[in-house]
């Protein structure tokens, strides 16, 4: 049972966070401007090696630099999105999804160039464990991770309740035809989609970076469990897609725990198809995702 | 109009590099620059590099310079092959050094190197299957078969006293290779595998794995997977999880980055197991001195040694063949790299072409072991044991 | 640089870009005339390269196979095997709206990739499958074998084109490419679209799968890093979007060019100055990226835009 | 011919129609009026099979169709027109009359590929009366332009060539006649009638303009709040105090007697 949460339970809910933070942005895109973001996860490395960057100059927790890799990542998305998502908007969306396609492949290659292809750290050395009541053994780095996204969802949350510009991005969500008419400013609501998705994608990409490393396939890497996050808690719904990057984060660890007898579930090595099979079993039986989010 | 300059630009560019001085002598260098194995390649192709330097600075290669060549694989068999066509035909190399991974290797083998009768040598290509291409002999490699590594890290484990491991080996050419003899050779010797993990690299976590690893009592984890990938998350997450304190390794975990990563005391009891060459052989430190001296730093990385000398090897080939025929080429490699002769070490080019005037037959004797090819091609070599010691590694005992 | 070099790389080049002309023939039966977004191409194509490499080699204690066929049996059983994949997913997946089957058809290629490199029994995982025969092997040595696969490749070319401009100029490629621009309406005209969705699904995995065998016989080595998405999948869609998606000799026209500036540039990368040519696969990259960007926004119909097939009767 | 019997549909919470049964007769020109959000295009989608009703039943010659699939009932006999212009965008006019056609032989993947031979006549079959279609809605001098490209009235020109296409029982037009001139609209009536009345082919018509209405139509269905309010003649249901009601009562809806 110890062994079940310290080495399964807490790690799962560290990468359901990275997977939450990266889901709620490719959620959000889908849902207002309708199409697939596939260079959210190479968003995620860009804003990782700003802060790793940053992490070279100033020798401060590099936690605390996350707004540099943030600002990097809201810039980039702003300045794609304008010149080359939005000349295609008035086309089928299948143009912008193969035009993302080739942006992450841009994101990639600018990474490269810039900071080489070698595997970076941010740190060296073990940070210790927290101990708690001498059994439970939780990493600090997913304490910070699991208690960020907690507060990231509170002030989401808000954002999206109380303010004006929140309640307009949920109903461009809900149904954009019925926004447009009731004269709600769509450019402002788009804005604000790249700013909050690059940003929390920036967050999501250092904590998958403190986690292990940084590379430029970090974020890549990531993508596809993301999608499957966003779709199962229901394309525009922020919300939705938080609690399904921790269904799927726990869904992939715990598929390998030793449920029945001593062998593993699912053999390890099967582990990333697990986002993959519940993604696909979602699609076909429930498109609209466990919290009744919009079908495209 | 437009499109008219744009192309004549690119001609000039594409004829300024052809239209090079008539005695430079290409070497052709195939690696994996972009793709899984991107994070090991800066080091290599500095190593490639000194090898050409050191040969431009001592004399040059047929009386004129020696020019490296890059392609690059991409890491994909469509790749590999497209970058050795341009090699082999546009290029018009009359040596390849290279690539580093086995597929890569084989393919660019198969479909292009071999059918235009250049000689090839790979630096880590150490899948089995190299062994029994039908190369003609024209493919060689300097890294022993996996075969040969998981057979001594098996005794290497056995003679250190270690009865019982966990293991777990990454799921590609490398991992399966090294890990699959190391099960055999190690049961075989008595020893126990109480568990036993497959990994997918690229994943953020392993704790699950670790998990189902640390369950029996074994006394060390043995790790067959590269530090820039998962061998390096593995082993800090296992840690982490104060669940193994001690590690044992490949040449893919020796890297300065584990260290880096998870600081050197926590591996104080781990050792690693690595191609390398005899204990007297004052090669090594001789290339790594070189290196540092030119690069500041990264000579103790993983395959530098195996990149150098197959460059160096490649080169002396040319040399001793005393020109660019390719069937030549590929006899004299084969006489530089084995004894009988004067053994000429890493940065002696001026001794070595010196040799060759003489009329002499030189024997290379490479940082990573001698390189004794049998009739496959392929080299048994020499297997250090290593412990860290302070930043790097530390070489404490050779195993034949 | 000699004339003979230039030759084969030339060959080499025709030979990679005539199995890239068949993908794309096959992604735009898929896409161009059926407007499925298949991004699982490289699962597809690795199927068949297994599947042939499995049936045409000789027998080995580390894999299933021992079958030792000849090559042809092989491509048809590539076709045949991943025709079936094709099957089994469209069964599942065709009624999912374009982006989703995007998003399906990567998930099933990325299992797809899990299967082979984890069921050593079956592929011989990681470790690869090696001595895979080329067809008419034994009528030439060396470099002259490529010329014969050449050929080889651009028979096989041929019969696609064929059966893919068959299939475009028919009634059946009228009405799917009725149902790509409106289901609803093509529906109501007693069209079933999902039998024709199906049938797309299957002919162009199986097309895929074709493709996916020829390079194991080119490669005569195979192991999982033929299948990577980026040099599969990816390279492919790009090639239809330049090429004119809905035109077949736009399929092939695209497949050639954009494989030609995909290879060729790295002969001008390579003569940049020493710090830049180290990260010239980088800039490559970076360039297809934007490539893309332009074709998208100015070249949006292709080189050779889609057109309508002329009307045989009007003449009489 | 066609029968709705007692049908509902319901979109999330809302009810769209509730339990409506009506006749659509044989040889008739029936139209279907009603105020906006009466569920006039929802019923047609409910009789095409594009919708689902939650409850009751259609039958077409008195067989239950409910189960058949839009391309089922389609080869049942009946072809519709949509409200918005659905063509086949990147098919030339011609393309697109000849798509919409039943063609076995032609759709069939074998066929195609290795017997090109079976499938000549009926292509020819298929192109003569494509043809004739177009010759008859005056298409001939954009035959070979793509549909996409059309004005919005030649688009919905294009709808009803490809209606007549399938050679059907009967003909669902959804306001064939918005966005149409007047000179073409009553061309357009013309031959409305005159495939009425000399083909012998049912017709049932969407319209807002109830002259036109009265012009075409032997039977009228008005529909309001997703039910049949009343049926009758032209006249008899214009005078009608219900439908009067229902049209302005609502104040929310513009008139449109």
């Amino acid at each position: 049972m110890i062994e079940f949460v310290n080495f399964y339970l807490f790690p799962a809910l560290a990468i359901g966070s990275i997977y939450a933070l990266g889901a709620v942005g490719i959620s959000m895109i889908f849902g207002i401007l309708r199409f697939a973001h596939f260079a959210h996860g190479d968003l995620m490395t860009l804003g990782t090696y700003g802060v790793l960057a940053m992490a070279a100059i100033v020798p401060v927790n590099p936690l605390l630099l996350i707004p540099f890799g943030m600002a990097l990542t809201i810039v980039s998305a702003l300045l794609v999105d304008r010149y080359f998502y939005k000349p295609l908007r008035e086309l089928p969306t299948i143009y912008t999804v193969i035009s993302s396609f080739g942006i992450a492949l841009v994101f990639r290659s600018i990474v490269q160039l810039v900071w080489g292809s070698q595997n970076q750290v941010f740190s060296t050395g073990v940070k210790p464990p927290l101990v708690l009541f001498d059994t439970f053994r939780i990493s600090v780095l997913h304490l910070q991770a699991v208690i960020s996204t907690a507060i990231i969802a509170v002030l989401l949350h808000y954002f999206l309740t109380v303010t004006r510009t929140g309640r307009s991005m949920r109903a461009v969500a809900d149904d954009p035809e019925l926004a447009e008419v009731s004269g709600l400013d769509t450019a402002k609501v788009i804005r604000w989609t790249w700013i909050i998705g690059a940003a929390l994608a920036a967050i999501a990409g250092t904590f998958a970076a403190l986690n292990t490393s940084a590379h430029p396939n970090l974020g890549w890497n990531l993508l596809m469990p993301m999608f499957a996050a966003a779709i199962l808690g229901g394309i525009g719904k922020p919300m939705g897609a938080m609690a399904g990057g921790f269904i799927i984060g726990l869904a992939e660890e715990l598929s390998s725990y030793h449920w029945i007898g001593d062998d593993a579930l699912i053999s390890p090595s099967y582990k990333t198809a697990v986002a993959f099979v519940l993604m696909i079993g979602l699609l076909i039986f429930r498109p609209q995702g466990l919290f009744k989010g919009r079908l495209l | 109009m437009k499109k008219l300059t744009t192309f004549m630009a690119a001609a000039a560019l594409l004829g300024s590099g052809t239209a090079a001085l008539a005695d430079d002598t290409k070497i052709g260098i195939l690696m994996d620059i972009t793709g899984p194995i991107a994070n090991f390649i800066p080091p290599l192709q500095n190593a490639a590099d000194l090898a050409v330097k050191q040969v431009n600075e001592q004399g040059g290669l047929l009386g004129g310079s020696a020019v490296a060549v890059y392609g690059d694989t991409t890491g994909t068999a469509q790749g590999a092959v497209d970058a050795a066509q341009k090699l082999v035909n546009v290029e018009n190399v009359p040596i390849i050094m290279g690539s580093l991974m086995s597929g890569t290797t084989i393919a660019a083998a198969e479909a292009a190197i071999i059918p235009a009768g250049v000689p090839q040598i790979s630096p880590t290509a150490t899948s089995p299957a190299m062994t029994f291409l039908e190369d003609n002999g024209l493919v060689f490699r300097i890294v022993p078969s996996d075969n040969y590594q998981g057979e001594i890290l098996a005794k290497m484990v056995m003679d250190e006293g270690i009865k019982k491991v966990a293991l777990t080996y990454v799921n590609n050419d490398y991992g399966v290779g090294i890990g699959e003899t190391f099960i055999d050779a190690y049961t075989e010797a008595g020893g126990e595998i109480v568990a036993e993990a497959k990994h997918e690299e690229k994943k953020d976590s392993y704790r699950s794995e670790l998990a189902s690893l640390a369950k029996g009592d074994a006394e060390a984890l043995v790790v067959i997977a590269y530090a820039g990938d998962s061998g390096g998350k593995i082993v800090r997450q296992a840690i982490e999880g104060g669940l193994f304190t001690k590690f044992v390794g490949t040449d893919g975990l020796r890297d300065e980055l584990l260290i880096q990563n998870v600081g050197a005391d926590a591996l104080k009891t781990s050792f690693f197991s690595s191609p390398t060459s005899p204990a007297e052989n004052p090669a090594q430190k001789a290339l790594h001195d070189a290196f540092n001296a030119a690069y500041g730093e990264g000579a103790d990385k993983a395959f530098v040694d195996q990149t150098y000398d197959a460059t160096f090897l490649a080169l002396l080939a040319i040399e001793k063949a005393g020109s660019t025929d390719r069937a030549k080429i590929a006899e004299a490699l084969k006489e530089v790299a084995m004894a009988p002769g004067e053994k000429v070490g890493p940065g002696e080019w001026a001794k070595a072409i010196a040799l060759i005037k003489e009329g002499k037959d030189i024997d290379y004797e490479g940082a990573s072991g001698s390189a004794e090819f049998d009739e496959n091609g392929d080299v048994g070599g020499y297997i250090g044991k290593f412990v860290v010691d302070g930043d790097g590694y530390k070489q404490v005992e050779i195993v034949e | 640089m000699e004339l003979t070099g230039l030759f084969f790389y030339a060959v080499s080049l025709l030979i990679l870009g005539g199995i890239y002309a068949i993908l794309c023939l096959a992604l735009n039966v898929q896409w161009g005339m059926g407007g499925l977004f298949n991004a699982g191409i490289a699962g597809f194509y690795g199927v068949g390269a297994y599947t042939s490499a499995i049936l045409t080699t000789s027998a080995s204690s580390k894999h299933l196979g021992g079958f030792g066929l000849p090559v042809p049996l092989g491509l048809v059983g590539a076709a045949i095997l991943a025709g079936l994949a094709g099957w089994a997913v469209a069964r599942i997946c065709v009624r999912l709206k374009s982006d989703y089957l995007a998003m399906a058809s990567i998930g099933i290629a990325e299992i797809l990739r899990l299967v082979i490199v984890n069921e050593s029994w079956l592929t011989n995982g990681s470790l690869g499958l090696s001595r895979i025969p080329r067809p008419l092997a034994d009528l030439t040595t060396g470099r002259m074998g490529d010329i014969v696969f050449l050929g080889f490749v651009w028979f096989v070319v041929l019969l696609v084109y064929l059966a893919a401009s068959r299939l475009h100029d028919s009634p059946w490629g009228r009405s799917l490419r009725a149902i790509r621009d409106n289901e609803a309406s093509a529906a109501a005209a007693g069209k079933n679209v999902e039998k024709f969705r199906i049938q797309t699904f299957v002919i162009g995995c199986a097309i895929m799968g074709i493709a996916g065998a020829l390079s194991a016989h080119y490669f005569r080595f195979l192991s999982p890093t033929a299948t990577d998405p980026l040099l599969v999948t990816f390279l492919v869609w790009v090639m239809l979007m330049a090429g004119g998606s809905g035109n077949n000799k736009g399929a092939i026209l695209g497949a050639l060019t954009i494989w030609t500036l995909w290879s060729v540039t790295e002969i001008f990368t390579n003569r940049l100055p020493p710090e830049w040519a180290t990260r010239s696969s980088f800039i490559r990259m970076l360039l297809v990226g934007l490539l893309l960007q332009v074709v998208l926004q100015r070249f949006r119909s292709g080189l050779l835009p889609e057109k309508s097939p002329p009307v045989k009767f009007r003449q009489e | 011919m066609i029968e709705l019997d007692k049908i509902c549909v319901d979109f999330g919470g809302l009810r769209a129609i509730d339990h409506a049964s009506f006749k659509i007769d044989a040889g008739r020109i029936t139209g279907l009026i009603g105020p906006n959000g009466a569920g006039k295009t929802t019923a047609f989608n409910v009789i095409a099979g594009a919708i689902r009703p939650s409850a009751g039943r259609v039958l077409l010659d008195g067989k239950d169709i409910t189960a058949l699939k839009p391309h089922q009932r389609a080869k049942a006999g009946l072809a519709r027109t949509f409200q918005i212009p659905h063509e086949f965008g990147h098919l030339s006019v011609l393309e697109n009359l000849m798509a919409s056609a039943s063609a076995p032989e032609g759709e069939n993947v074998f066929n195609v590929i290795f017997r090109r031979g079976h499938y000549q006549a009926e292509e020819r079959q298929i192109y003569e009366t494509a043809r004739d279609t177009v010759r008859l809605l005056e298409l001939d001098h954009v035959i070979d332009e793509k549909a996409g490209n059309l004005s919005g009235g030649q688009k919905k020109l294009v709808e009803l060539g490809r209606a007549l296409m399938r050679n059907p029982k009967i003909i669902l037009l959804d306001e064939i006649g918005a966005g149409i001139n007047r000179t073409l609209l009553s061309k357009l009536a013309d031959k409305i009638l005159m495939l009425n009345r000399e083909r012998g082919l049912t017709f049932c018509l969407i319209e807002h303009d109830l002259d036109y209405v009265s012009k075409l139509c032997d039977h009228v269905l008005v529909m309001a709040q997703g039910s049949l309010l009343t049926e009758g003649s032209v006249e008899e249901v214009r005078n009608d105090e219900r439908v009067i009601e229902a049209y302005f009562g609502g104040g929310k809806y513009e008139a449109q007697l």
